[in-house]
């Protein structure tokens, strides 16, 4: 009978390649966050208005359906520019809602329990440590914007044909870009946030404030200066002109900030968000 | 107004989580050391002492004062705690001189105080830096500072080792031993075991939230008779002396080492072996060395807490 | 023994107060307060620098009002000589193509706008350069919208919350527990020091705003308001900002003793007041907001780009007198500091994490 | 034989303080198999900041560092693919299971998936955390943390394992478990191992050679076997009973005696007494031996003299002992 000793032996077997290394962070964090509930229940949430536009989609292209009713309803119905830029605003603050509950949640655990040491002292740089974090909000809030958005494109070109599709191409090409901007300017700042407050819950405050009480600040500065350059300090107003400008919608009146103003506030928050990033994501925290 | 910490009937709970349970003690002026594994409940006798958590149910009295009363009792006790963290932005010296401040001293007095305290444990080139930049030691160092800076009669330490290199610890020990000397309480808490046994004066053993025993250490090795005493001999031929050891009867065990240059000896009386090993030398065994096992605190703790042999 | 617990709370309060003003954590604090003051500053330059130059092309204010709907732009542009700003663009509404035009024109006090579409005046609008009646009602609806809901709510919220929540988050409780000082002594030295730095932060911010309005209009109007109802703004301005800090500061200050999570309370209150509005009369009383803006001076404007079906079921209550008002708020800090002090006696350290 | 660490004239600077000031030095060469290095020194005196710059967290002002001949600074991935750490303070993910934690730990350490899984599970048994694997580490004691930092820094096997205070704080049966884990590394495992603790004790048990540092710069390279020099003629008795005169009898064996009181002595014998007379004369006074053992220099004086404290080793002198060390001596070389 052969007795055989097997405990720990070490480790001798190959090694993964960076790339499989980065994703490691995302799979194990996107089987945490779907585990939660709340989380689910957004995600279940933000579904509804993607559904309701799918509806709207249908009955617009089997007018039959609708005999009954008047000819203005009629204009109503076209689906157009504004019809995904609405689409876009509302599936938005859901996207908001969702980076700042799910944001903080990835980072503040590793920094309330000094776990960073424990990433760094292993072959992955800090921006790595970033992206992947990157990877997991994005492949969350992708699920919830640009990949609806996408379908109901599909849906709306399936149902409309090809002449449609050769005059409103470029809706679809702005639902993923200005998704996709949105993506990144909420990740970022989800990331930041957690990484500046420690505590989970005031990061989610602070992600909520980036958005709602700068826009509030932003309303406040064209009272008094009453005029509308302050709008530039309203990350959503800035989205919203982008996208305007991407489906060809009617531009605003001459006072408004200009396009490329708007485009390099963007950047220029971003890049806020990435010296943040930079600044306070230490493996030790060095005191002057 | 009695000079001794009394506890009656104590118990504190956090929720469900068993801090301490019925509690009673007495401590006498002196260096006395609480033992006992992580979670014992020593933080928490430490804490109830001072005031920071309140009993469940039972009194306390320190030196006569309840704790429920901080304007009184902390003008008579320091306590270092386990905490690590000072206010926000304070710098070493601030951290001192700021509770000196509270005790109503002048600011003059409250200086010169807080130089004396942190030249005691000698950190003054480091008194102007930010306590957050300190090493652990250093802070350790400085939280001592503040305990003895306003003179306590009583100076409750928790794990006031713990990070200390071994100058500084010598010169710790020392402190206490002085602060002692001047008939005052030092209660400190460790399991770095080997110094606990060689400055306290009673050590008092708990364990999940109950106090085994408590005493001298020697004396309260003598209450437990059902543990024999242990002894490790080095010796060449140890097969021979093994063969003379089992002829008495008060010997229990003995075990041979793997170089078979060893034994490990159980006898019930301490006396009655060494007058047998004094006639096995001289008999012409030549035995190179004895070492008594369990004297110290470690095998008190192992006996007690670690569920003995 | 008062006079040693005298002594105690200023010296408690001396150690907070040095800590709220300089900590690093408490900068946004400053910049919530100082904002506004920024901005009606900024705005003051403004229009001083509008004035340095469009006084140099002034056209008389009976030539400007001459010109009618429906003008060619050449006729007006030779009519008026040349225009502070021209400005051509092209606009895209419900999809066809304008070419849009836009002139302003200056006559010394008033500022006209002049909107041309395809070559044809569309509409004309004029407004005055610095008019110290619009700046008031700007700057109340700015003090009741802004300053006491956002600025002094969170400004409170994070230096009242730190008094002891934040040191119970950093661990550094133990430090004020283990000194020979009663519990309600410690809170009222922190209250102490709370206040103290709130009320001079927002107190002087609110003053540094309503200076920073005024400094750039014209001198005769800013003469004539101060001989007037001036003096009296100021000072309820001030008084409510300072007012906001003692009934906010002891509502945060027990909330930091009694809950975990700080966000939970705050967003509570901020809810209950941001529907405060639309609650029947007694329920509006039940607010701190309630009295503080009952003791502003000038009501604040209702918001411009609110829907209108909101503001139809608006019905803001009469606001209480000044004397009640105060009494009001000083009642409920009583009596909130009361239940923090059974708090803080019971309180035990335990760093537990969250 | 490239040796495990290489300092070459490193200095590091944290904020405005010089930490490191010029340290060279080559460690943990050996021929095969785990060397354990013992890394001690006061209180600051740069131990954590030169672990840190070894793990690239700190970029050195001047002068290198080199692991396995990879550069710290310039090759991190190289240097990390190499080394496992366990940081000094709580450090570990509270909302994990031990499991998951270690599986990940693993995975990012470059292991596939199948076999992360597999040798979590193997190491956590192996540091004894086996049937507490499922639980959440936030419900963990401080000793079962310690093992869970030892068992990430172990799991992918890596070459260096180090070690920041990883007995602080352990009661006693946790601190042997640690110990027995620690030895089990270097000798079964052959992987080699830097221990950085303040406690004497454990380094002299587990390691075979020993940097000790002091404000930044190199005090003391030593490898202990050589430095424990055990003299054979230096006694340590502890006697039971009546210890009058027994310095006088000593004297007539040519030996020299100090009583510690509570019958504890310090004796040093002459080249030709053996042990069996310090029997005798005990026996003839009818005095019981508690305790007679060699004395040998601990690390503790190793240290000491090493950091300037004390003039010598008792070992040191071949002359008596002076004064023998004891604490007082230590306070009063130090106010």
């Amino acid at each position: 009978m052969a007795v055989y000793k097997r405990g720990y032996q070490r480790y001798e077997g190959p090694r993964t390649g960076t790339w499989d290394r980065l994703m490691v962070l995302p799979r194990f964090s996107w089987g945490q966050l779907m585990s939660q509930r709340l989380v689910i229940a957004v995600l279940i949430g933000a579904a509804f208005w993607p559904l309701l536009c799918g509806i709207f989609i249908y009955i617009a292209n089997h007018i039959e359906l609708l005999a009954g009713f008047g000819q203005g309803f009629q204009k109503f119905l076209a689906v157009d520019g504004s019809f995904f830029k609405t689409f876009m605003i509302v599936q938005s603050t859901f996207a908001i809602g969702l980076a700042a509950m799910t944001g903080p949640g990835l980072i503040a655990p590793d920094l309330t329990n000094n776990a960073l040491p424990l990433y760094f002292s292993r072959p992955m740089s800090r921006w790595e440590y970033v992206l992947a974090r990157m990877i997991v909000l994005a492949g969350m809030l992708s699920a919830i914007t640009w990949i609806p958005g996408l379908l109901i494109f599909g849906m709306q070109v399936g149902m409309a044909g090809g002449d449609w599709f050769s005059k409103y191409w470029n809706l679809g090409l702005a639902v993923f870009l200005g998704f996709a901007m949105l993506v990144i300017l909420a990740s970022l700042v989800a990331l930041a946030s957690s990484a500046w407050v420690k505590w989970r819950v005031v990061a989610g405050a602070l992600v909520l404030g980036f958005f709602f009480v700068l826009a509030g600040a932003a309303q406040m500065m064209n009272s008094i200066f009453r005029d509308s350059a302050g709008s530039l300090l309203n990350p959503l107003y800035l989205l919203g002109r982008l996208w305007a400008a991407m489906m060809g919608i009617d531009s605003p009146d001459e006072s408004e900030p200009g396009l490329w103003a708007c485009a390099s506030a963007l950047i220029g928050f971003c890049a806020l968000m990435i010296v943040v990033l930079e600044r306070k994501l230490r493996p030790v925290e060095v005191v002057k | 107004m009695s000079n001794e910490i009394i506890f009656t009937e104590v118990s504190k709970f956090y929720g469900e989580v068993l801090g301490v349970n019925r509690v009673s003690l007495r401590v006498p002026p002196g260096i006395t050391s609480l033992v006992g594994p992580n979670g014992s409940g020593k933080t928490t006798l430490m804490n109830l002492m001072c005031g920071l958590i309140h009993a469940d149910q039972g009194t306390i009295s320190v030196r006569g004062i309840s704790p429920r009363n901080p304007e009184q009792l902390m003008r008579q006790t320091g306590y270092c705690t386990q905490f690590d963290a000072a206010p926000r932005g304070y710098t070493g010296y601030q951290f001192v001189s700021a509770s000196l401040l509270l005790h109503g001293y002048s600011p003059a007095e409250a200086d010169e105080r807080t130089w004396r305290a942190i030249d005691r444990v000698n950190l003054r080139e480091a008194a102007p830096r930010k306590v957050a930049g300190y090493s652990k030691g250093m802070r350790q160092r400085i939280r001592l500072a503040q305990s003895i800076a306003h003179e306590p009669d009583v100076l409750i330490l928790d794990e006031p080792l713990n990070g200390l290199d071994p100058l500084v610890r010598a010169e710790t020990i020392a402190l206490f031993r002085e602060f002692a000397a001047r008939g005052k309480h030092v209660i400190l808490s460790s399991h770095v075991l080997q110094e606990v046994d060689v400055i306290s004066d009673q050590v008092i053993l708990i364990a999940n939230g109950s106090i085994i025993a408590e005493g001298q250490i020697h004396n309260v090795r003598e209450e437990m008779t059902e543990h024999p005493s242990q002894f490790l001999i080095r010796c060449p031929d140890a097969a021979k002396v093994a063969a003379l050891l089992f002829a008495e009867d008060h010997i229990t065990e003995v075990r041979l080492h793997a170089d078979r240059q060893g034994l490990l000896v159980l006898t019930r009386s301490r006396e009655r072996f060494s007058e047998l090993l004094n006639q096995i030398v001289l008999g012409g065994q030549n035995i190179e060395s004895i070492v008594q096992a369990d004297a110290n605190v470690d095998s008190l703790y192992e006996y007690l807490i670690g569920g003995g042999r | 023994m008062t006079k040693l617990w005298a002594n105690q709370v200023l010296t408690i309060a001396r150690l907070e107060v040095r800590k709220a003003f300089l900590s690093k954590r408490g900068l946004w604090v400053y910049l919530l307060a100082l904002f506004p003051a920024v901005l009606f500053f900024g705005h003051g330059i403004d229009t001083q620098w509008k004035r340095k130059q469009w006084s140099q092309q002034v056209t008389s204010r009976s030539l400007v009002e001459s010109v009618q709907i429906g003008e060619r732009a050449a006729d007006v542009r030779l009519k008026l000589g040349k225009p502070l700003r021209d400005f051509e663009y092209r606009r895209r509404r419900d999809g066809n193509d304008e070419s849009r035009r836009m002139m302003e024109y200056f006559d010394g006090q008033r500022r006209y706008k002049f909107h041309f579409v395809d070559d044809l005046l569309k509409d004309k609008s004029d407004q005055a350069l610095a008019s110290l009646e619009e700046d008031t009602q700007v700057f109340s609806g700015m003090f009741q919208y802004f300053y006491l809901r956002l600025a002094i709510f969170f400004g409170c919220l994070g230096i009242f919350m730190n008094l002891f929540r934040g040191e119970m988050l950093d661990k550094t409780l133990h430090f004020w527990f283990l000194a020979p000082v009663r519990r309600e002594v410690l809170l009222v030295g922190k209250y102490l020091a709370g206040l103290v730095a709130s009320a001079i932060i927002f107190g002087g911010g609110t003053m540094l705003a309503f200076f920073a309005m005024l400094w750039a209009l014209d001198p005769a109007d800013v003469q004539a308001y101060w001989q007037g109802p001036g003096m009296g703004h100021l000072f309820w301005y001030t008084a409510s900002a300072m007012l906001g800090c003692v009934g906010y500061g002891s509502v945060f200050l027990a909330a930091g003793l009694l809950l975990r999570n700080p966000i939970v309370p705050a967003s509570m209150i901020l809810l209950w007041e941001s529907i405060n509005g639309f609650l029947p009369a007694i329920l509006q009383k039940l607010s701190i907001l309630y009295y503080l803006q009952s003791l502003c001076p000038l009501p604040a404007p209702v918001d411009k780009n609110m829907p209108a079906v909101l503001r139809l079921i608006l019905a803001p209550a009469e606001p209480a007198p000044a004397v009640w008002a105060v009494l009001g708020l000083l009642g409920v800090t009583a009596l909130v500091l009361w239940v923090a002090s059974q708090a803080v006696r019971r309180l035990e350290v335990n760093y537990s994490t969250e | 034989m490239v040796p495990v660490l290489e300092l070459d004239n490193l200095r590091v600077q944290l904020g405005r303080r010089e930490i490191l000031k010029g340290l060279s030095c080559r460690l943990g060469v050996s021929e095969g198999g785990g060397r354990a290095i013992g890394l001690l020194g006061p209180n600051g005196a740069g131990k954590s900041t030169l672990i840190q710059t070894m793990l690239g967290f700190h970029a050195p002002l001047s002068g290198t560092a080199k692991l396995f001949g990879f550069d710290c600074h310039r090759q991190p991935k190289e240097v990390r693919a190499r080394l496992g750490y366990m940081p000094e303070n709580d450090s570990f993910i509270a909302n994990m299971t031990a499991v998951a934690f270690l599986r990940m730990m693993g995975e990012l350490s470059g292991m596939p998936r199948g076999a992360a899984l597999e040798k979590a599970h193997e190491t956590l048994f192996h540091v004894g955390l086996g049937e507490a694997r499922y639980r959440q580490l936030g419900t963990y004691s401080l000793g079962m943390k310690q093992m869970a930092k030892l068992a990430q820094a172990i799991i992918h096997g890596p070459e260096l394992v180090i070690l920041d205070e990883p007995t602080n704080g352990l009661d006693p049966a946790a601190r042997l478990r640690m110990l027995t884990l620690i030895h089990e590394i270097k000798a079964t495992h052959k992987m080699n191992v830097l221990l950085c603790s303040h406690l004497l004790h454990d380094v002299e048990e587990t390691c075979d050679e020993v940097l000790i540092l002091k404000d930044g710069r190199i005090v003391h390279h030593a490898n202990l076997e050589e430095e424990r020099r055990s003299n054979r003629r230096f006694v340590e008795l502890e006697l039971g009973g009546v210890t009058t005169g027994f310095a006088a009898a000593l004297g007539t064996l040519g030996a020299a005696g100090v009583d510690e009181g509570e019958g504890r002595w310090r004796v040093v014998l002459p080249a030709d007494i053996e042990i069996g007379a310090l029997w005798r004369l005990a026996a003839e006074r009818h005095l019981q031996v508690r305790k007679l053992t060699y004395r040998r220099d601990t690390l503790e004086e190793i240290f000491l003299k090493a950091v300037g404290h004390i003039r010598a080793t008792p070992g040191d002198a071949t002359k008596p002992p002076p004064l023998p060390v004891s604490p007082e001596e230590v306070t009063h070389g130090r106010l």
